[in-house]
């Protein structure tokens, strides 16, 4: 394994990253990211959830520097600690970004359906994405995808059909196996499950689960289903807004959830075998076009002060590793 | 049975249907109109002097023989259908006595190499440039590019035609305006002859070429602007796979797909557009032969060449459609 | 047979696939019954993953889709037997579907009430202007809106869960007796299901509805259902009452998807899956 | 539909310049109402004066004041494009949007028909009907024999936009708020049809004219109806081009290309306006 130097393998600090379109005349500027701090540690499962217009997907965009107009970063810095190597995503020449891609940076995506050429065979996305990377000459560099596939129990014929012949979890565990053939010190995993029924999504987390211990990766795994969370991750952010709300180890945040969406969150989940009545969330996530003022949870939040309308409440360290950004945060669950 | 032998039967089938209908059309045209060609032959042919009623007997018998219409209309259309499958429509009567058959035989390659050489710079060229411009927006040249083929694009074949043939023919006549090689050369394919042959070409393909070219790079330019937003181009993009690489083979070999079916459904048009361009530019094709019959009033050749015409663009639609599951494997294997 | 509201006998569905020449037949519903009691509104959740045709089972009772085999009465009446118009409307009055995304539910061209004073008109035979907004807003407030709130609005100017409101609200002005919710929260933020799946067990309550809910989630089946179908490629597998088939359930396939649930605190966390 | 087209008029440049273009073609084919001379006298102005103060386009070889006699043409022509193209809306509508909502073996049976009319080349067809016709040859069934052959392109694309409306989740919840089916076309459905209607008009009216344009050149029309083909034609006749009358050709194909090329201006920027990836790419939503 390339040699693990102390520090966070992905450092986010101050992010901000709107999206701005100008159409029929309306200028509008969604604020999708606002100030999000967090950083990632190696060999570490670090879980984001949030909902519709949470501007998950939009971080997740920025970390990777997917960044296409009309989205665009204002503020703060993205830097991969790859070895010893530092990268600033948003400061770096297109070829050395290539050269990290794959090599050191992966990305599992949720499109199920067609992540992969539909018009090519399989084999031709692993030699398109990681023969480079891997410096062999090509009977052998296919040997390493065989055996690759192999450890992750997947058969090396599926290397020689076309995407259209696999079923949504097959083309699913094929895409991981892609994304950790060239064993990258970081993977980035938006909603990689959300679209597969619930049997085939738990082989497919233990998929994750068992190739994350081996290579000792890090990755950021993007989901609203915090049940997957719960049985996934090792560290949780909840992101609410364009802000990062609360962060901490998985199981500190869902014994005592200290935002008060993040305990509504964790509260309102059906538990099979639990039929006590659960409350639901009044009002509706906020436009970010033009979001409430302060802290942007608090037209909606049951213990909202007038505080909580003007200021916007930083994150505090509550407990050790465990972050929140609220005045009023609950009190501590009894363990 | 799945995959590309079920493409094949349908393709087939649709061969099938396309020349049925295409025949039955050309039948109901000639048959279901007033005026019948044998009285204007009739006409046409006695108004110099008076000629004896007998002979005018004969003459209308032959005639009838000839244009294929004696016997009730059921007898005549399938005399009509055997004569299209033995490809005889009896003697041209402009050029009698060699039948029309060997008339629409020797101006078919022309017509043919003239479509299938301007249709394939057309397509490859319209959706290269397409293609680019659809990847790359921002750039000036390929936008530029984009403008001067949509200018065409509306104009129709015989305007453009007419236009080249004013621009080259009077005001820069470097290019020869009419015929297919120099009149007098030898048909010996001497290096000489082909070289003729071909500088002879280049205004009718460059004439069917600045109309085609808008609609394919316009068509590659939308399609390509929508692939480049799918799954697995921006996932090839988080790759770091090259741009070259991505260009061709994520985003032009799935958009080639489409414009592989759109090439099949326009080659009538295409076809039409070659055959008005080739009577501008008096290309020995079968668009010359057809006006010039016209003009005749050669009933049996035109006849025989709407015919020629709708099975040949037939038989090139199935030969596209045959080519398309090479480029889709979603078709050829199940 | 006379008490059953809903009598769903033995119903198959085929799907004729493949070209001319390759005739493919696919079964999308084999042989699936369940009847629901007139006397007793209930929540009958019908559980099942992709391709299970707890969907296609669900347009055949809202007889949209014809049975190829077996039979489907409501209130007695065989569906087979509603032709024309006005039979079809009465059908209609009394069985009312939801749909699982509300942004494609409704035209994004047209305002929203639009569709509710159209309902208040066609379906409750209400005919005054004030008569159907008093119908409008009275249905509305039942799933804790009001006409106010959301009159010529577009649907794109309202979030998810309050357009899946309105929806509900639409079906239930002309006082159906069955709700047919085909995944009605799946779109709806997990923050904000839990007021919607309330809503449907308030007007089991509160106005006697009952709702034939479709799902691939088992914890919300759990929490909302009286009685429960689990269905595979096609077919029952297992059925009853909701909370004894999922404590324990008997068959393989039930059992499997129970295991594949995750629980949603970290630590009963199955060490290797 | 009225406030699609008063927005792309505002933020389309494509759309408002076909529109200027076509206003200009338009209101130069009125001006035939005013015509001092009527458009089949010949020699009512001296032959083969070039363009100049008293006769803008100058004179025709026959005597023929090409300003006056351009506005009949060009109303003519258009008026042939405008009926060829509403005859075969109609014919496009029925069959793309029977097809579109049926669906299953009629759709299938039905395009597959729709297929060969588009691959069928129809010029050597109409030379065909001509060389039959002759001097029976009228307006009136050129327009009907084209219209009945130019339909099969744009049923296509409304029986896709038809198939798409057919299975869309707000069309089942119009029924079952118990609207009739006329109510869910004319309301739910037309404004999505319309605009694929209006773009193919524009490229119907285009390709109409067109052929109108390259059988009248050859001759092969009532050449007795002024049109931009029956002018191109007598010109040719003439030989305008070797004789130096070089304005007889120049301003009917000005006129004619400038129509074509407003027309397709409209026809594009509204196909852009309907492909929903675009329109969501601009409003961000």
């Amino acid at each position: 394994m390339n040699d693990r130097l102390p520090g966070p393998v992905l450092a986010v600090t101050d992010l901000r990253a709107y999206y701005r379109t100008k159409a029929f005349g309306v200028e509008r500027e969604v604020r999708a990211v606002d100030d999000v701090s967090l950083s990632i540690e190696a060999n570490e499962i670090y879980g984001l959830a949030g909902e519709s217009s949470s501007g998950k997907t939009t971080l997740i965009k920025t970390i990777a520097a997917a960044i296409q107009p009309p989205l665009e970063v204002l503020a703060g810095s993205v830097v991969f600690n790859f070895g010893g190597r530092s990268v600033d995503m948003h400061h770096v020449d297109p070829r050395e970004l290539a050269a990290i891609r794959w090599k050191h940076l992966s990305y599992i995506m949720q499109g199920s359906m067609n992540v992969l050429n539909p018009v090519r065979h399989v084999k031709q996305s692993f030699v398109d994405f990681a023969f480079r990377h891997i410096a062999k000459p090509m009977p052998e560099f296919l040997d390493i995808v065989r055996g690759h596939l192999q450890r992750l129990h997947l058969a090396p014929d599926v290397l020689d059909s076309y995407p259209h012949q696999l079923s949504g979890g097959m083309r699913q565990r094929v895409t991981i196996a892609l994304a950790t053939v060239c064993r990258p010190e970081f993977i980035i995993a938006d909603e990689p499950t959300t679209a597969l029924d619930v049997v085939v999504q738990k082989g497919v987390l233990a998929m994750i689960h068992q190739i994350q211990r081996e290579l000792g990766s890090s990755i950021i795994f993007v989901t609203h289903d915090m049940a997957v969370h719960a049985n996934l991750t090792d560290r949780l952010g909840i992101m609410y807004a364009g802000r990062l709300v609360e962060e901490g180890r998985t199981a500190d945040v869902f014994r005592s959830p200290r935002h008060p969406y993040t305990a509504h969150l964790i509260a309102s989940l059906p538990r099979l075998g639990d039929s006590a009545p659960k409350k639901g969330l009044e009002g509706a996530p906020p436009n970010l076009a033009n979001p409430p003022p302060g802290c942007r949870f608090h037209p909606r939040c049951p213990r909202a002060s007038d505080i909580c309308g003007r200021d916007t409440p930083p994150m505090v360290e509550l407990a050790p590793g465990h972050r929140a950004a609220c005045f009023h945060p609950e009190p501590v669950q009894p363990a | 049975m799945t995959g590309y032998p079920v493409y094949l039967l349908t393709r087939l089938g649709q061969f099938a249907l396309v020349v049925f209908i295409g025949i039955n059309i050309a039948f109901i045209v000639t048959h279901a109109t007033p005026i019948d060609p044998v009285e204007q032959s009739i006409a046409a042919a006695t108004q110099y002097g008076s000629t004896s009623p007998e002979a005018i007997g004969l003459m209308r018998q032959s005639l009838k023989e000839l244009y294929g219409l004696e016997g009730g209309l059921g007898e005549q259309y399938i005399s009509f259908w055997r004569r299209v499958a033995v490809g005889n429509f009896g003697p041209s009567l402009s050029a009698f006595p060699t039948p029309v058959s060997v008339l629409i035989g020797r101006a078919l390659p022309w017509t043919v190499s003239l479509l299938v050489v301007s249709t394939l710079l057309t397509w490859v060229l319209g959706n290269l440039l397409g293609g680019l411009a659809g990847y790359y927006r921002q750039s000036p040249a390929l936008r530029f590019a984009g403008i001067l083929a949509m200018a065409f694009h509306p104009i129709p074949y015989y305007i453009v035609a007419f236009m080249l043939l004013i621009v080259f023919g009077y005001l820069w006549p470097i290019l020869p305006i009419s015929g297919g090689y120099m009149m007098n050369m030898p048909r010996d394919w001497s290096s000489a002859f082909i070289g003729s042959l071909v500088i002879h070409s280049i205004l009718p393909i460059l004439s069917l070429a600045l109309v085609g070219l808008g609609g394919w790079f316009m068509g590659m330019r939308s399609l390509v602007s929508n692939i480049v937003t799918e799954d697995y181009v921006v996932y090839a993009e988080l790759g770091g796979v090259e741009r070259r690489r991505i260009l061709a083979s994520y985003v032009m070999r799935n958009a080639l797909v489409p414009q592989v079916t759109g090439l099949a459904m326009s080659i009538g048009a295409i076809f039409n557009g070659a055959i008005i361009t080739e009577q501008v530019f008096g290309y020995p094709g079968v668009g010359t032969l057809l006006i010039s019959a016209v003009y005749a009033g050669d009933y049996s050749l035109v006849l025989g060449i709407t015919t020629v015409s709708i099975v040949a663009v037939s038989l090139a639609v199935l030969l596209i459609d045959l080519l398309y599951p090479l480029l889709d494997p979603r078709v050829r294997v199940r | 047979m006379s008490g059953a509201l809903l009598d769903v006998d033995n119903v198959v569905r085929t799907y004729a696939g493949g070209s001319l020449f390759a005739r493919r037949r696919t079964v999308a519903v084999n042989g699936v019954s369940l009847r629901l009691e007139k006397a007793r509104p209930e929540i009958f959740t019908i559980v099942g993953e992709s391709g299970s045709g707890k969907t296609t089972l669900a347009r055949m009772i809202l007889n949209m889709v014809a049975p190829s085999a077996g039979a489907i009465r409501f209130n007695g009446t065989d569906l087979s037997t509603i032709r024309g118009g006005r039979a079809r409307l009465a059908f209609m009055k009394q069985v009312q579907p939801i749909f699982q995304n509300p942004f494609e539910a409704f035209n994004p061209m047209k305002r929203v009430d639009r569709y509710l004073f159209v309902t208040a008109r066609r379906m409750a035979g209400v005919s005054t202007d004030a008569g159907i907004v008093d119908a409008t807003d009275g249905a509305l407030l039942s799933v804790g809106l009001s006409l106010a709130e959301i009159r010529g609005r577009f649907p794109h100017e309202l979030s998810g869960g309050q357009l899946q409101r309105v929806a509900i609200a639409r079906a239930l002005i002309s006082r159906p007796a069955l709700l047919v919710a085909d995944e009605p929260v799946s779109m709806i933020d997990a923050s904000l299901r839990a007021s919607i799946v309330n809503l449907l067990r308030d007007l089991r309550d509160r106005l006697g509805v009952s709702i034939i809910y479709i799902t691939h989630d088992l914890a919300t089946a759990y929490y909302i259902s009286d009685r429960i179908l689990i269905m595979r490629r096609g077919e029952a597998v297992e059925s009853g009452d909701a909370r004894t088939v999922l404590d324990n359930p008997q068959h393989p396939y039930s059992q499997l998807l129970k295991q594949s649930v995750l629980s949603p605190d970290p630590q009963n966390r199955p060490m290797n899956f | 539909m009225w406030r699609t087209i008063r927005d792309l008029l505002r933020f389309n440049r494509q759309f408002a310049a076909g529109v200027v273009l076509l206003t200009l073609v338009a209101a130069y084919s009125c001006l035939s109402f005013f015509s001092p001379y009527p458009p089949n006298d010949s020699f009512v102005v001296p032959p083969d004066v070039p363009p100049s103060w008293a006769y803008p386009m100058g004179t025709t070889s026959r005597g023929q004041d090409l300003f006056w006699l351009l506005s009949f043409a060009i109303r003519n022509t258009l008026l042939f494009g405008i009926v060829v193209a509403v005859i075969s809306r109609l014919l496009a509508l029925v069959i793309g949007l029977v097809a579109g909502y049926s669906g299953g073996l009629v759709d299938r049976a039905l395009m597959s028909v729709n297929d060969t009319f588009i691959v069928i080349p129809l010029f050597p067809i109409l030379v065909l009907f001509y060389f039959v016709m002759r001097e029976h040859m009228s307006w009136g069934l050129l327009a009907l024999m084209m219209a009945c052959l130019g339909w099969a392109y744009d049923a296509r694309l409304i029986r896709s936009v038809a198939m798409s409306l057919r299975t869309r989740e707000f069309t089942e919840t119009g029924i079952f708020s118990g609207m009739s089916t006329r109510q869910i076309l004319v309301e739910e459905h037309l404004p999505y049809v319309l605009p694929i209607v209006f773009s193919t008009t524009m490229n119907n009216i285009n390709w109409s004219i067109g052929l109108e344009v390259t059988l009248s050149v050859l001759g092969f029309t009532d050449i007795n109806t002024p049109t931009i083909g029956v002018l191109i034609y007598w010109a040719n006749q003439h030989t305008a081009l070797v004789a130096g009358i070089w304005w007889w050709i120049f301003f009917p194909v000005l006129l004619v290309v400038m129509t074509f090329v407003g027309l397709f201006l409209l026809a594009v920027s509204m196909n852009e306006h309907i492909d929903p990836r675009s329109r969501l790419g601009r409003t961000g939503t």
